[in-house]
């Protein structure tokens, strides 16, 4: 009786509490600490390898809060380009290098107290000012966010289409579409992958003249080789 | 019973944070965690790689700022939004991040190739 | 309005506002594609790739000089109208991001001529060499299209954007002589250095956009008068100029502004002389431009065409009197700490990039406080702000010449004597005499003595802070700015006139490896070329001072 | 021939000419025949067409602005003042100062404008507010400088020909001794004294032309790097260079206080020219540019002093900002009611101080340039140059700069800063007699005559004689140039400076002592009392009648007077007993005397020509021409009249310079003259000739007084004690302190310590060197440290940047809090 009656009222309360609960703030919850706490992880170990575990985690719980915060489409880029990309490109790095002395290099504890001194410094000034604002503090209405991945991709055409009565902002602004960027960053990339290649490339055998012994550190002879 | 007040009780406090919608004061903190860790790992970090995985965390702090930004679903009442903007800087920081990655990567390599080491600490030959 | 219709417009605006004042970017970006192709084409695979970077960047600079040229007011109009007069209307491009005006055609003028003399001097010093040279070519070209969208930048993204577009090239080419410790320990500096400060300058771009809620530069000055008008909480107030200095911290390395320049000497000295010519000149220009536009964009708000002199207009440029103030506070202390410090520290260098990388340091101090006066003389004296901008212009316009003749000098005798320190220069003038009289120049207008241009630059900066003491409301900081212009001035006297004292009154040393040093030679020929604009400038500087006139209407 | 093109024609190519021969001696110096011999020639040559070009000029000047009489021989027929004013010439400038004195004063302000010209020959820069140009501003003042400068130097240029004969071949300088104890032996520099030379006329006459302030201070600076250059002629005698550095820094301290005063003018004026210059603005439309002495003495308050409205505007720089904050939020435009209350402010005294200010900086570099007390050191050791130098330089050039300068911009002076510069002149006159009564270095003694005939050329400025002022900067260049120049050829003939050794030299050097001897009664204002005189009986008798005007205006201030008259017992005294130690009674050196001999003709023509000037440069001649007469043509508009007012010293009153042309004065002021220099020659007559007195007794009857002038009231030792030893202590406790912060405080210790040893070594070097030495020492140790802080560890950076940005936002929340506040 006694244990049926507990289990009933727990069992309430469990509905209750449950039905109380906001499952966005929840999962919101979830991913935020998830994210944080990876991102504090990578920079607590000392290890290469787990570094790169620990931040696969964090950037993919970003993304997950990126979902929830109704940008699906760049949550899903987030995934795609950062985790899938930018990352396996740093996981090449530390394949690459990744020999056993500098799978873990210490970093001196002086340096890791002074890293923690300054940047509990700056992280309380940027939360200070994440609760400065009134406006921010006030909780979301609980639109539900129009999928934006149309109108993003109009924007990067150069034409705005989201209609969001809302987002009409205290002055008239003008609603930029994104067709230069969007363009002008292909030639970025194309560029910097020219000098990303050009480094990555093998050493050249001849040096320019004049350089072989140029410069501050004429031991580097590492030049010729 | 002696399980039941500490289970209310959480419960209580549980549903009392969770029951809230999250605002963009939320989404910043986070957006902060991530840009600090992200500063310091790259201070601290003897790892020419792992100070990279720094660069990305505090671009990516400051995406979740955009996106919390321009979110409409995060909105609270008369706040000013920088809407549709807000996902499109962060996608095109998603990008450049990806490119400066590439050439950071391509200098940390050519960097282990001419001192063969990736301790970024072997790097003061130049200084004063 | 339906889809077709904003389709229609979004077409209109791009076909025949904005691409035809792009014409020097595209130009830029096209000869990056053909640079690619001629590597990837057989065909054009015997062509040599400096040719074909310095045939786009001539049309860049055809079709900048065309844009300069055509601006109202300019002299070289068929209708010459009042020097002064501005634009009528200040396009916006590409639907705001990007803005045309007087400043954006002046510095990308500055830029792409500077490109043309660029290309010719790497080809004499040999760095980068066949080979290499598309590689080359091609990501000074992708940072020079950054640096013409930092000078036209409209947009925070844009801001962003161009920082990186123009940091990012830079990274893989401090590290171009791959070979070399010192060369990739510099470029991983300057990569991480970057990096970092663009990472801070993101966060307070957020933070920017988070409390006005746009993205675009004048309308973001509108909001702040709105809400400075309606009385903002001080929690805005807070957020706003934390925003404000991660955006400056961002501004201040690329701008290698105290306390942001540690990556400045170690780079310099690391990398190729003809990258820190790039770094210092070019790098500088754009990272000044955009701190104009950024200053202008948040402290003064754009106005209808027509509403100067309103009541409307007094009374916006009223509301932003406290941004202004503390704009002009933020640059001009660290004007006066990068001035001290540059050039307090190139005391005692031995190496002739890193004494040039101070150099650039203490320089850039010079044009901060430039900028500082034009923005503490706006809404008080326009014509004084304007005459600021004038002088900002006019600076970079001869700094051009000074310090790529210098860097051009370093890279020559390094090509001769094997060597980048000071002391290995000595006697020099036994040798080479010719190449001495090159360097005294450069380093003497470097110091700003007459009558070579650097004094005219220096003078007018001087002068424009004088303005300020007269007629701002910052009287107590432009004085003290005027003082420690002053005395830096004497400063780096000593500084620049050991590299000289080195050269002619030291003993050579006995065994004396490079030959001697002609200026009749294609080097030489180069040096000459960079080095007597210095002088001419210095005495007959109308035309480029017109020109500068020109940006300065930028202010107005 | 219209003046206007034809003057500025003549004076700027008699300006140039000594340019074209210092560029081509510069060049071609040594190429100048045997050793540079010719060199000699062509300077003078340029310096003599300089002088006819002068002297083109002012017969130009006179033809178009005829002077008609004489003003200082007033006391006999106190009405000839009036006559002698009469308006000649019909559209010039009318002098009405005539009538003014007919009406005894009560409205005696119409003065209109002297007759000048002005204009710009090329702009320098234009821009703003600002500029700056090379132009002109001609006046009677400016002719007869010309004519003086260049004829002054025209002789000097001759004489030195003969007096630098030594450098013509390699020279042994027996001063000067090298460590194996030889004698420093080095080549002749007879080309690159001339060179100097030329570059230093050049100079000169470029103050004198100058037409705003800013060229005047270019030329001003320029003359004193020729100084230096002259001065530390003999640059390997350590005395010989100090003295060159001393000079130059001391007068960097008077030309800071005149930045200070340029400063104050243009940044509140914003202009720098004298006249008011026609230009063309953006719109192209003439406008004329009001210049300062227009704006301080405007046409519409008949030229009284006036404060600018610039300078009101500028002193309730508030008040406008509020004014305009006001009006922003209206349409209407504040500058109308900015304008409108002008008036209200000038008559609250707003913007007088700026006045004030202006006219004491520009005074500070006159007392540099000039050697006024306190700056007054620099000039005895400036003796170290060869004597042409010392002639050139203390007669018509560079100490005449700074009297000129106030002559000039005498317009803008207060009555304030008028009590200030008649104060700095009276001490420096009477400080300096009285160390002149005991030098025995001959040169000595006429550099310490020199400052004292400066101080009262500047009291004289100070209590309104502008003409009495100027007329004895005239007077005196001649005189004082022919004392130099005599004593040079005795110098010459002695091979010592030294006085003792000297005596009974008339009988070997007729010329030089007879010529002298017009220099000494010239000097101390010799003539027979209302009849007939020297050159500085005329000039030193107007200023002492203009000192007791003056003290009689201002009971209070009536040592001003005293200390003239004072002086002039004092001047005779030192003279004679000069003259008489060298050329009187028997020889004492018996050696020297032997030796001694009449100098060349080349340097005694120049003695005798200068004689003659002595002597009659203060006559007027029959037709009405004389350096006074002319000088009142040129005075400044509204400077004739009486005026009464003060701000910071109480009330003044400056009298009118004719006032003391009224018989009691003069009379008065003559006869105490008269008196006090007979006393003062009598007395050196009794010590030197006679031998009633013996000086040893004297000397040592008054033995603290005789060892405190000796030691010239021991002003190096005073300056040393307060400027140059705390600098050294500051610098270096400056350095130590930057060191402190930035190192360990161990090695800051460590570093002061040695720093500390180091200072008694910096105590024994001289003023510049320490100076200098400690300056770049701290910088140089400050640029070491902070290089110290580019570690080369990247980690390090990221963390600066981390750093840099929290520090900067404390810092700006703190500015922002206190702005909010506020």
């Amino acid at each position: 009786m006694m244990g049926t009656l507990l289990g009933d009222s727990t069992a309430t309360l469990g509905m209750v509490l449950l039905a109380a609960i906001n499952w966005h703030s929840l999962l919101f919850y979830l991913f935020a600490a998830a994210a944080c706490a990876c991102a504090v992880a990578v920079v607590l170990t000392d290890n290469v390898v787990r570094m790169a575990f620990y931040l696969v985690l964090s950037l993919g719980a970003t993304a997950g809060i990126f979902f929830l915060a109704g940008a699906d489409f760049v949550g899903a880029m987030q995934l795609m380009i950062y985790v899938g990309g930018t990352l396996v490109l740093l996981v090449f790095g530390v394949m690459l290098t990744a020999q056993a002395p500098f799978v873990s290099i210490r970093t001196p504890a002086s340096d890791k107290v002074l890293g923690g001194i300054v940047g509990a410094a700056l992280l309380m000034v940027l939360v200070l000012s994440a609760f400065s604002v009134e406006s921010w503090r006030r909780p979301a209405m609980g639109l539900v966010a129009a999928p934006s991945a149309t109108p993003l991709g109009m924007a990067f055409l150069g034409v705005r289409v989201d209609d969001d009565p809302l987002a009409a902002p205290v002055v008239d602004s003008i609603r930029s579409g994104y067709l230069l960027p969007f363009e002008i960053v292909s030639v970025h990339l194309l560029v910097v992958l020219v000098g990303a290649a050009y480094l990555a490339r093998a050493k050249r055998r001849r040096m320019p003249r004049g350089i072989e012994t140029a410069g501050a550190d004429a031991a580097a002879t590492g030049g010729r080789s | 019973m002696n399980l039941i007040a500490p289970l209310c009780a959480a419960g209580f406090f549980a549903s009392g944070v969770l029951s809230d919608p999250v605002s963009v004061t939320h989404y910043l903190v986070v957006g902060a965690i991530l840009f600090t860790s992200g500063v310091v790992c790259m201070a601290v970090k003897r790892n020419a790689l792992g100070i990279l995985m720094g660069i990305e965390l505090v671009l990516n702090g400051a995406n979740v700022n955009f996106i919390a930004f321009g979110s409409p679903y995060l909105r609270g009442e008369g706040s000013a939004s920088i809407g549709l903007d807000g996902e499109a800087i962060a996608l095109f920081v998603i990008l450049l991040a990806a490119a400066e990655a590439a050439v950071a990567l391509a200098i940390t390599l050519n960097f282990y190739n001419n001192h063969s080491t990736v301790d970024i600490d072997e790097a003061d030959d130049l200084q004063g | 309005m339906n889809l077709g219709t904003l389709i229609t417009a979004s077409l209109n605006d791009t076909l025949n506002v904005s691409l035809p004042l792009f014409r020097p970017e595209l130009c830029l970006a096209t000869t990056v594609v053909l640079l690619l192709l001629c590597r990837i084409a057989p065909l054009f695979r015997r062509l040599n790739s400096a040719t074909v970077a310095l045939g786009g960047v001539s049309f860049a600079l055809w079709f900048a000089w065309c844009d300069l040229r055509g601006l109202p007011g300019s002299p070289w109009l068929p209708t010459a109208t009042a020097v002064g007069e501005t634009l009528s209307t200040r396009p916006e491009l590409f639907t705001g991001l990007l803005v045309y005006d007087s400043l954006t055609a002046y510095v990308r003028f500055i830029l792409t001529g500077f490109l043309v003399l660029y290309i010719l001097f790497t080809q004499a010093s040999g760095i980068p060499d066949r080979e290499d040279g598309a590689d080359f070519y091609s990501l000074v070209l992708g940072a020079a299209l950054g640096m013409c969208l930092m000078a036209s930048a409209n947009h925070l993204l844009m801001l962003f954007m161009a920082v990186e577009m123009a940091s990012v090239p830079c990274y893989a080419l401090a590290g171009f002589l791959k070979g070399r410790k010192a060369s990739s320990e510099a470029a991983i500096k300057y990569a991480v250095y970057g990096a970092g400060a663009a990472g801070v300058m993101l966060y307070g771009v957020s933070l920017l956009a988070g409390v006005l809620g746009t993205c675009h530069f004048p309308s973001m000055s509108l909001e702040l008068a709105r809400i400075t008008n309606a009385g903002v909480d001080s929690g805005s107030i807070m957020v706003l100029s934390l925003g404000g200095l991660m955006v400056a911290v961002g501004l201040a390395f690329k701008l290698s502004a105290v306390p942001f320049h540690f990556w400045c000497p170690d780079v310099f000295a690391g990398a190729a002389a003809e990258v820190g010519a790039f770094l210092s000149v070019a790098s500088k220009a754009a990272a000044v431009a955009l701190l104009l536009r950024v200053a202008y964009g948040l402290g003064v708000p754009v106005l209808a065409a027509g509403a100067e002199g309103s009541l409307e207009s007094t009374r916006a440029i009223a509301a932003l009197a406290e941004t202004r103030h503390f704009i002009v506070y933020v640059i001009g202390m660290m004007a006066a700490l990068t001035c001290t410090l540059g050039n307090l520290a190139a005391y005692g260098q031995t190496n002739i990039k890193r004494l040039l990388a101070y150099s650039t340091i203490a320089h850039a101090g010079y044009l901060m406080m430039a900028v500082a006066a034009a923005v503490a003389m706006v809404g008080v004296s326009p014509a004084g702000a304007r005459s600021a901008v004038s002088a900002v212009a006019f600076y970079l316009g001869t700094y051009v010449f000074m310090n790529l003749g210098a860097f051009a000098i370093v890279a020559m005798l390094r090509n001769k004597l094997r060597s980048e320190e000071i002391s290995s220069y000595a006697g020099l003038v036994y040798s080479s005499p010719g190449i001495v009289i090159a360097m005294a120049v450069v380093l003497v207008s470097l110091i700003g003595l007459p009558p070579l241009a650097g004094f005219i630059a220096k003078f007018l900066v001087f002068s424009s802070l004088v303005e300020a003491i007269t007629a701002s409301a910052e009287r107590p900081l432009m004085l003290v700015l005027l003082v420690v212009g002053g005395l830096n001035t004497v400063i780096s006297l000593f500084y620049y006139l050991r590299v000289l004292k080195v050269m002619t009154f030291d003993p050579p040393p006995s065994d004396l490896v490079g030959e001697s040093v002609s200026l009749v030679s294609l080097p030489g020929a180069v040096v000459a070329a960079l080095v007597v604009p210095v002088v001419v400038l210095g005495l007959f500087w109308s035309g480029l001072y017109a020109c500068a006139q020109l940006a300065g209407a930028f202010s107005s | 021939m219209d003046p206007a093109s034809t003057l500025p024609l003549l004076l700027g190519l008699a300006w140039l000419t000594p340019l074209v021969s210092f560029v081509a001696i510069l060049f071609f110096g040594p190429r100048m025949g045997p050793h540079g011999k010719s060199s000699a020639a062509v300077a003078t040559a340029a310096i003599v067409v300089s002088l006819a070009l002068s002297l083109a000029a002012l017969g130009t000047w006179l033809s178009v602005h005829p002077v008609q009489a004489v003003s200082h021989d007033s006391h006999a027929a106190a009405d000839s003042h009036a006559d002698s004013h009469a308006d000649s010439h019909a559209d010039s400038h009318a002098d009405s100062h005539a009538d003014s004195h007919a009406d005894s004063h009560a409205d005696s302000h119409d003065q209109a404008l002297p007759p000048a010209y002005s204009g710009d020959w090329y702009t320098l820069y234009e821009g703003g507010a600002l500029k700056l140009s090379i132009g002109w501003y001609i006046d009677a003042l400016t002719v007869l400088m010309f004519v003086v400068v260049t004829f002054i130097a025209s002789c000097i240029h001759i004489y030195a020909a003969g007096y630098m004969h030594d450098e013509l071949h390699d020279f042994t300088d027996h001063t000067v001794h090298l460590s194996d104890g030889s004698h420093f032996h080095r080549p002749g520099r007879f080309s690159r004294f001339f060179q100097s030379l030329s570059l230093f006329c050049f100079s000169m006459l470029g103050i004198v032309i100058a037409g705003n302030l800013a060229m005047i201070f270019i030329f001003w600076e320029l003359v004193g790097i020729c100084s230096w250059f002259l001065i530390g002629f003999y640059y390997e005698r350590q005395s010989a260079s100090n003295a060159a550095n001393k000079a130059f820094i001391v007068n960097r301290v008077g030309d800071f206080g005149m930045i200070i005063g340029m400063m104050a003018l243009w940044g509140a004026l914003g202009t720098l020219h004298f006249a008011d210059s026609s230009g063309q603005n953006s719109a192209g439309i003439e406008t004329i540019r009001p210049g300062l002495l227009s704006l301080v003495r405007p046409e519409a308050t008949h030229h009284a002093l006036h404060v600018p409205d610039g300078m009101v505007k500028f002193a309730a720089a508030d008040r406008v900002a509020e004014i305009t904050l006001d009006h922003a939020t209206r349409t209407e435009d504040g500058a109308s009611e900015i304008a409108s209350r002008v008036d209200d402010w000038r008559a609250m005294g707003y913007g007088r101080w700026l006045l004030f200010v202006a006219g004491i900086g520009i005074f500070c570099g006159c007392v540099g340039k000039s050697a006024q007390f306190p700056l007054f050191v620099w000039l005895p050791d400036a003796m170290e140059g060869p004597t042409p130098v010392s002639a050139l330089v203390h007669s018509a050039t560079m100490v005449a700069a700074g009297v000129f300068l106030m002559g000039r911009f005498y317009p803008v002076l207060t009555p304030d800063v008028l009590l200030v510069i008649a104060y700095t002149g009276a001490i420096t006159l009477f400080l300096a007699a009285t160390i002149a009564l005991v030098a025995t270095d001959i040169k000595q003694v006429l550099a310490y005559s020199t400052i004292s005939q400066l101080g009262y050329m500047m009291l004289a400025l100070g209590v309104g004689g502008w003409v009495a002022g100027l007329f004895h900067l005239f007077t005196h260049a001649f005189f004082k140039s022919l004392l130099f120049l005599c004593s040079g050829s005795v110098i010459h003939a002695c091979h010592t400076n030294d006085m003792r050794k000297m005596g009974g030299l008339a009988k070997v050097m007729p010329w030089t002592a007879g010529t002298m001897l017009v220099g000494c009664l010239a000097i101390i204002g010799a003539g027979v009392p209302f009849v007939i005189g020297l050159s500085g009986y005329y000039s030193k008798d107007s200023i002492l009648a203009q000192a007791l005007s003056f003290s009689q205006a201002n009971p209070s201030h009536s040592i001003l007077f005293v200390a003239a008259t004072g002086g002039a017992f004092l001047t005779a005294f030192y003279m004679f007993r000069l003259w008489f130690m060298t050329f009187a009674g028997q020889p004492r050196d018996a050696h020297i005397s032997e030796h001694a001999h009449e100098s060349p003709r080349v340097m005694v023509a120049p003695l005798v020509a200068l004689a003659i000037l002595a002597i009659v440069a203060g006559w007027s001649l029959p037709g009405g021409f004389g350096i006074a007469a002319m000088l009142e043509q040129a005075r400044p508009a509204g400077t004739a009249a009486t005026v009464t007012s003060g701000y910071l010293f109480g009330s003044l009153t400056i009298p009118a310079e004719h006032e003391s042309h009224v018989g009691a004065i003069h009379e008065t002021a003559t006869l105490a003259a008269f008196a006090t220099a007979a006393a003062g020659v009598l007395l050196a007559a009794m010590m030197y000739v006679w031998r009633i007195l013996s000086p040893l007794a004297v000397a040592w009857v008054f033995r603290p007084i005789y060892t405190f002038l000796k030691q010239r009231w021991y002003f190096d030792e005073l300056y040393g004690a307060i400027f140059v030893q705390p600098v050294l202590g500051i610098a270096s406790l400056a350095s130590s302190i930057d060191l402190g912060v930035i190192d360990k405080i161990i090695d800051g210790v460590a570093w002061t310590a040695r720093q500390l040893a180091g200072i008694d070594a910096w105590i024994d070097r001289t003023l510049v060197d320490g100076l200098v030495n400690a300056t770049a020492s701290a910088t140089w140790s400050a640029g070491i440290e902070l290089k110290k802080l580019q570690t080369g560890h990247l980690r390090q950076y990221v963390m600066f940047i981390v750093i840099g940005t929290v520090a900067m936002f404390v810092l700006a929340s703190l500015l922002l809090r206190s702005s909010l506040a506020a």
